[in-house]
């Protein structure tokens, strides 16, 4: 017995020992992502988190590009936009599907009819909005929507063709987890749970990307991301958790790439008669009574930008004259005791535990500062799967939560977040605690159909300064910091999007 | 015997009915899955009609129908995140956890009774009670601690074993294994002492507790009495007898060590099966999780017939009326 | 003078369960067809090997098992047809003494409380009084109300068969039913036992059903004897006449058991072959014939009846 | 042997037990501090008003940084861990007892009723209890509250004794079982007793001290279990204290050197779990059944 127990320990040390550490193939990107795909079809997830991998295997009609985002033509080189309902886009000639099949109108009306089908799509809602696709020849085509959607070509970054011969021939669910597209990078291997490898597609018709073999592994826990990067296992990972920002800036070997992320995190009050909310003189002493700097300093470690509102600055509608309310729990209290809550009042405060960078303890710090002042907000943080429905639901009454627009517009964020509820027609669907301002919808309203640029930045401008300032809609909090961290040893240019999307193609070595 | 076994099969087809129903209940109170199927930006009309696309504005008993209808053709439905068969996904992630599993197994098994024998030989000696002290941390740390603390020393600070995933994996035809490469091994040590470090100490509890007891008996003193070597009186009389017990509680213990197998690859982000099951609750995966558990149910029942209908062979004593 | 308790055919048969579904395969049967009578002060022994169905019997007559058929009358009443509470009521009339007074006796209550247990069933002696009985009790039989603060396991068998005595005598019973209540006990002790049960039989007029599975228990206190064999009664009669006159072969087996008196005693010691059949499956016509001496060819084809062969001594055997 | 005499070997054998005495200090130490919380807590790590993130990351007191009233340092939201930690013991305690109270007396129940009436009440429960049993408490509890969701201490307590009350109650059974063929039952029986005085007065302190053994082993897998699940985020809410909670925020710290974190609710807990295991393993010798008969039968 002892014998065995011996060599048992003797073969545990000889297994350790034998192991030397792993080695980087010189031309291979190994990368630590926080969030793993849920699926290879293009269609089937409209989070970042998804589309970001697509990204490398399937192109839109127009992709974004640099670090502003601006949009730029790739399947289509140039596009029309002739009446209101009409977006005409003139195809990529001589571009190839990873399969040899050729790129044509065909594959582009097959991908935008597809949008619309329940089974595979999340984007349904842009399927639907569409009226008609017409083929003009092999390489123009002609779409119609059913209303007026200013912001209709700012969003075809995000929507990936297909090829419509394979996809249609294959089974679905091969079609869920081999991805044919036009991509820089071919899918070589997925074993879920481990890793995701591709190799680059050499007649790109950008140019093959420079590096020829990415492999990805998806990590959730940060602190098992970290160790990865520190072990020299990854070249970069995305989400560094802010607690060991530290710890990696002093680490030599190791290099810190961070930019101002687009989300922006912000608390949602509402309006509901009755409430102590309805007055607005409470809304206020809420916002001041918030110490939003201490936030940023002590939760976020400093990784965050103080926010006055709830769109970024390249977002149509951003309004650089709004600003925060001051820190002021003095005020804040006074002004409580004028809308007659001088002993404050219960509420809960509800968010999602698992979705935005420390977002429960966030919320927890706000639970807090509320106290201080005599509001008792109790606190309800939850996974996001379950917080998001009971947002749509409209029954919350103050919560935490955060938002960017991929279309770098803000009248479709507002018409979701700010409009009053109206189930019917979508509008209002995120605005969860069901508030409502009859001037702010009209204004809203009004900018459905307004495609020019320069009057729609001013009525979106006025509305934001509306429900920042004038009603108090929503506390903003941040904006949330990305950061990034790359071997330096490696010689790794990158340039992190404002997206968040990992684009390889744009990742090159010195 | 016929009869005993055509009843434990019956109650087992009754049992998984049950799992099953609970798991179609399951479905109505975890929140409705289809806001986020439709995307952000989907209007309530747009919702209704994924709903309508997915079967889920029938009502209650059709839905039921249907889901036992497909789970008899083996179809546990569609996986609402990853819009794939939920069974293909549970099944891809099987080997993984096997591997992690049967590996904690055999060296609970192993350790647990070859210990257990030793400390009951002298049970005063310094070194026995070090591994006695050394059980009742077994008992007494969770898994989850147990984890973090072999990654603390090992990973953090010495540095020479990694603390996450599966490393290098070769496929041998439909299965993936992390056993025939060095790098696969190393990932595999970290995580299969955690999930064996609570079933090592139950199991050298249970047989140190069987061999004090079995040693007080008259054949076992007989056995001495007549001279047999030491060897021969542990191995052969006396632990024969231990060993039925422990064995019995080692294949009846096969929940805790499914649900153990959860904790330690959320740890350890080891991409099994308990993994998936963690991750689909953070997502509301319903199929998926539905399907895990029946297949767990479907696992556990079939292994326990086994152990009862062994057991029942082994030992005559027992009568099944 | 009236009879205190009738038995009239009495049947206790246990079904058997198996298969699937647990369906009936057969039944044991354990009393089959016992009648007898018992007057008020009277001692009835009932004798037979172990698995005869003797014990069945003694607690069947208070339902502790219930029956398959027949009737019980105790005082005119139909014991099977009783009431919750006339069922209630009986359970203070008659009493049991066990079999094994080690575990007879409830080993978490001190003496005190197992003798006032039975008064609190019925609201027997209330208040003080209780105490006063519980005392009383303890002398009669024998012990000192100083030890009712004991728990059983502080008594040696002998006295916690008097516990038990004291238990069964509590509520004041006309009929206490004794399930071989010596044969846990050393010889020596069976005699004061036995002894105290006379006394009190004595002293408070009462009757008894004595269960043993030999005759030298009950010869002195029982009036009339029924010697049972496979749930059947094969020969019933007074004490004096069984001993005398014994008719039934299988009785003349278990009298020739008895350890010899005195020596010089002529009585050739019957020994008996094979074991006793299983109650499942009885042997065709007489239950006994596999294992008598005196076999005859109708023994294997229909059971004899009992017969009065005079004085009320009853067999059933085709011998007479 | 009396049973005065039980009792006093009982005392002597535990007295001459070091381990069960240690065993059986620790777990009174930590019960006392889960009752004297709010006096003897240098902060109300729960109490809104008080915690700061002003005082976040703290180390212990004795490295350098370390603040005075913290004696163990500080976590991310400013609170104090001595504190936090007792306040955490106090839920594993609330748990660990609520749930040996509530699936004690219900398995209990169960078992005496299933034991003692037999016929489809037994068949049912203890088809449920293999079922539940094989299924293990552990993963039973983890997939209620994981689709569920832990709302509440009483939610967590609710959903381990969901299957936990099957330990009670086979023991239970397993005991009843071997006690109702005692002639003991059936002269109470022939004396007229009716079930309820069977069972409460007969079948119940006989059939108990198994149970004895259960409540104590029971006890510690439940607060192990509570802390599992908390730190899986299916436990207690973020509002209320956790040790479990704790290791799991103190994970995101280990690679950033704040080992307080971890460490001393680490420890917390393996000693609160090992003092009772300790206890436990002195009472299961004390009443395996075999020694009690032996005692019995002087």
């Amino acid at each position: 017995m002892k014998k065995l127990f011996l060599s048992l320990f003797a073969i545990s040390l000889v297994t350790v020992f034998a192991m030397a550490g792993p080695v980087l193939a010189a031309s291979a990107l190994v990368v630590a992502q926080d969030t793993p795909p849920r699926m290879m079809n293009p269609h089937g997830d409209d989070s970042d988190a998804g589309l970001q991998y697509m990204a490398n295997f399937f192109d839109g009609l127009l992709q974004r590009k640099g670090s502003g985002g601006t949009l730029e033509p790739a399947l289509a080189v140039r596009w029309e936009h002739p009446d209101l309902l009409t977006w005409k886009f003139y195809l990529r000639k001589g571009v190839k599907f990873h399969n040899g099949n050729s790129f044509t109108a065909a594959d582009v009306k097959f991908t935008f009819e597809r949008l619309g089908d329940p089974e595979v799509s999340e984007f349904i809602n842009t399927g639907k909005s569409i009226d008609s696709i017409d083929i003009i020849d092999d390489y123009t085509v002609a779409i119609k929507t059913k209303t007026p959607i200013p912001w209709f070509a700012n969003n075809m970054h995000q929507i990936f063709i297909m090829d419509k011969e394979s996809t249609e021939s294959r089974d679905s669910g091969d079609v869920m987890v081999k991805p044919i597209g036009t991509g820089a990078y071919k899918l070589t291997e997925w074993v879920k749970g481990s890793y995701i490898r591709m190799e680059a597609n050499e007649d790109y018709w950008e140019g093959a990307p420079p590096i020829k073999k990415v492999e990805i592994r998806p990590i959730r826990e940060s602190s098992t991301r970290f160790a990865a990067l520190v072990s020299g296992q990854v070249d970069i990972v995305t989400g560094v958790p802010v607690e060991l920002y530290d710890k990696i800036l002093k680490n030599p070997k190791l290099h810190v790439v961070s930019r101002p992320a687009r989300r922006s995190i912000f608390l949602a009050l509402g309006n509901k008669p009755g409430t102590p909310m309805a007055d607005i003189r409470v809304r206020k002493a809420m916002y001041m009574a918030i110490n939003e700097n201490e936030i940023i300093e002590k939760i976020m470690r400093g990784h965050a930008a103080p926010a006055a509102q709830v769109p970024d600055p390249p977002t149509i509608g951003y309004n650089a004259g709004i600003k925060r309310l001051p820190y002021d729990p003095q005020a804040a209290k006074k002004l409580l005791k004028q809308a007659g809550y001088a002993n404050g009042f219960d509420i809960t405060l509800t968010g999602p535990n698992d979705r935005y960078v420390q977002d429960a303890k966030i919320a927890e710090a706000v639970a807090r500062y509320l106290a201080k002042v005599g509001i008792n907000a109790k606190l309800d943080v939850k996974p996001k799967s379950i917080f998001f429905p009971e947002v749509t639901s409209g029954k919350l009454e103050f919560y935490l939560i955060g938002w960017f627009d991929g279309t770098f517009d803000m009248g479709r964020t507002y018409f979701k977040l700010a409009h009053s509820r109206d189930e019917k027609i979508g509008f209002g669907k995120f605005n969860g605690t069901a508030y409502n301002n009859a001037a702010l919808d009209k204004l809203l309203e009004s900018t459905a159909d307004m495609v020019d640029v320069q009057q729609r930045k001013k009525t979106l401008q006025q509305l934001n300064k509306m429900a920042m300032v004038d009603q108090i809609v929503w506390i903003p909090l941040h904006y949330q910091e990305d950061l990034y961290a790359t071997q330096k040893g490696r010689g790794i240019q990158f340039q992190p999007r404002p997206d968040r999307w990992m684009v390889y193609k744009e990742i090159g070595f010195k | 015997m016929v009869t005993y076994i055509a009843r434990r099969l019956m109650q087992a087809v009754v049992v998984l009915l049950a799992v099953s129903t609970i798991c179609f209940v399951i479905f109505r109170y975890m929140g409705d899955p289809v806001i986020t199927m439709a995307g952000r930006y989907a209007t309530l009309q747009e919702i209704e009609e994924v709903r309508r696309a997915f079967g889920l504005d029938q009502p209650m008993y059709v839905q039921y129908g249907r889901f036992i209808w497909n789970v008899l053709h083996g179809n546990f439905g569609k996986s609402y995140v990853t819009r794939v068969p939920a069974l293909g996904l549970i099944l891809e992630r099987f080997p993984a956890t096997f591997e992690l599993a049967s590996v904690a197994v055999v060296m609970a098994f192993c350790l647990g009774v070859g210990l257990g024998v030793l400390v009951s030989l002298k049970p005063y000696a310094f070194r026995n009670r070090l591994i006695m002290a050394g059980s009742l941390g077994g008992i007494s740390i969770p898994t989850f601690l147990m984890g973090i603390l072999l990654i603390m020393v090992f990973s953090v600070y010495l540095g020479i074993l990694p603390p996450f995933g599966r490393g290098e994996t070769v496929r041998v035809g439909f299965w993936r294994t992390g056993l025939l490469t060095i790098d696969g091994l190393k990932h595999l040590i970290l995580p299969a002492a955690t999930l064996a470090m609570y079933q090592l100490a139950v199991l050298l509890r249970l047989t140190r507790a069987g061999m004090r007891e079995v040693m007080t008996e008259e054949y076992i003193k007989t056995a001495w009495a007549k001279g047999l070597s030491p060897r021969k009186v542990i191995f052969k009389h006396a632990l024969r007898n231990v060993l039925i017990p422990v064995i019995t509680i080692t294949g009846l213990q096969f929940g805790e060590l499914i649900a153990f197998a959860i904790i330690t690859e959320t740890i350890f982000q080891w991409p099994g099966m308990g993994n998936l099951l963690l991750s689909s609750f953070y997502e509301n995966d319903q199929p998926v999780i539905v399907t895990y558990i029946m297949m767990a149910a479907l696992i556990i029942i079939t292994l326990n017939m086994i152990v009862d209908i062994l057991y029942a062979l082994i030992n005559p004593k027992i009568r099944y009326g | 003078m009236e009879d205190l308790l009738t038995v009239d055919n009495l049947k206790v048969h246990f079904p058997i369960k198996k298969g699937l579904f647990s369906r009936t395969a057969g039944f044991v049967y354990a009393v089959d067809g016992v009648s007898f009578a018992l007057k008020k002060g009277e001692s009835l022994g009932i004798v037979g090997e172990s698995g005869c169905g003797k014990t069945t019997t003694g607690f069947a007559v208070l339902r502790l098992i219930e029956p398959t058929s027949g009737r019980v009358v105790f005082r005119g009443k139909d014991i099977f047809r009783m009431t919750k509470s006339q069922l209630q009521a009986l359970k203070k009339d008659v009493q049991i003494i066990f079999q094994d007074p080690y575990s007879s006796l409830n080993p978490r209550m001190v003496v005190n409380q197992i003798l006032r247990d039975p008064m609190e069933i019925h609201g027997a002696y209330p208040g003080r009084e209780r105490g006063e009985r519980i005392a009383y009790l303890m002398e009669k039989v024998g012990l000192t109300p100083e030890q009712g603060r004991r728990y059983p396991h502080e008594f040696s068998g002998g006295q916690r068969q008097r516990i038990g005595i004291a238990r069964a005598l509590a509520l004041n019973p006309e009929l206490i039913i004794g399930d071989e209540p010596v044969s846990a006990l050393d010889v020596s002790i069976q005699a004061q036992i036995i002894n105290l049960l006379i006394d009190l039989q004595q002293e408070f007029d009462l009757s008894y059903i004595l269960i043993a599975h030999d005759l030298a228990v009950v010869e002195h206190i029982c009036n009339h004897i029924i010697v049972m064999y496979l749930g059947k009664i094969v020969e019933t009669a007074s004490y004096k006449a069984l001993y005398s006159d014994p008719k039934h072969p299988y009785t003349r087996a278990l009298l020739s058991a008895i350890p010899v008196a005195q020596p010089g005693d002529d009585r050739k010691r019957i020994i008996l072959q094979g074991d006793v059949p299983s109650p499942i499956n009885p042997p065709a016509g007489c239950a006994f014939h596999p294992r008598c001496a005196f076999r005859m060819s109708q023994c294997d084809q229909q059971a004899p009846v009992l017969k009065n062969v005079g004085d009320n001594h009853h067999v059933a055997c085709y011998l007479y | 042997m009396a049973e005065h005499r039980i009792k006093s070997r009982m005392l002597y054998s535990y007295l001459h037990d070091p381990s069960a005495v240690a065993g059986s200090i620790i777990l009174l130490l930590f019960i006392l501090a889960a009752l004297l919380a709010p006096w003897i807590t240098p902060q109300d790590p729960y109490d809104l008003e008080k915690v700061s993130l002003e005082h976040f990351l703290i180390p212990p007191v004795w490295m350098e940084g370390g603040v005075s009233p913290y004696l163990l340092g500080t976590d991310d939201q400013g609170r104090g861990i001595l504190s936090t930690i007792i306040y955490g013991c106090r839920t594993s305690l609330i748990v660990g007892f609520g749930v040996v109270l509530i699936a004690g007396s219900f398995g209990i129940l169960i078992g005496l009723l299933a034991g003692y009436y037999g016929g489809w009440l037994d068949v049912v429960t203890m088809r449920l209890a293999d079922t539940f049993f094989s299924f293990s408490t552990t993963l039973m509890a983890f997939l209620f509250l994981g689709i569920f969701g832990g709302a509440s201490i009483f939610v967590v307590i609710i959903a381990i004794c969901l299957p936990d009350w099957v330990r009670y109650a086979r023991t239970m059974r397993g005991s009843v079982l071997e006690i109702k063929e005692e002639a003991y039952i059936l002269a109470a029986r022939a004396t007229g007793a009716k079930d309820f005085r069977l069972l409460v007065r007969h079948l119940l302190p006989n059939a108990i001290p198994p149970i004895f053994v259960v409540v104590a082993v029971d006890l510690a897998v439940v607060i192990m279990l509570e802390a599992t699940l908390s730190f899986l985020g299916v436990g207690v809410p973020l509002t209320e204290p956790s040790l479990g909670m704790m290791i799991s925020i103190g994970k995101n710290y280990i690679y950033a050197g704040m080992w307080w974190m971890i460490v001393f609710p680490g420890a917390a807990l393996v000693l609160l779990v090992v003092g009772i295991n300790l206890f436990a393993d002195w009472l299961r010798e004390e009443l395996n059944p075999k020694i009690e008969r032996k005692l019995s039968s002087f």
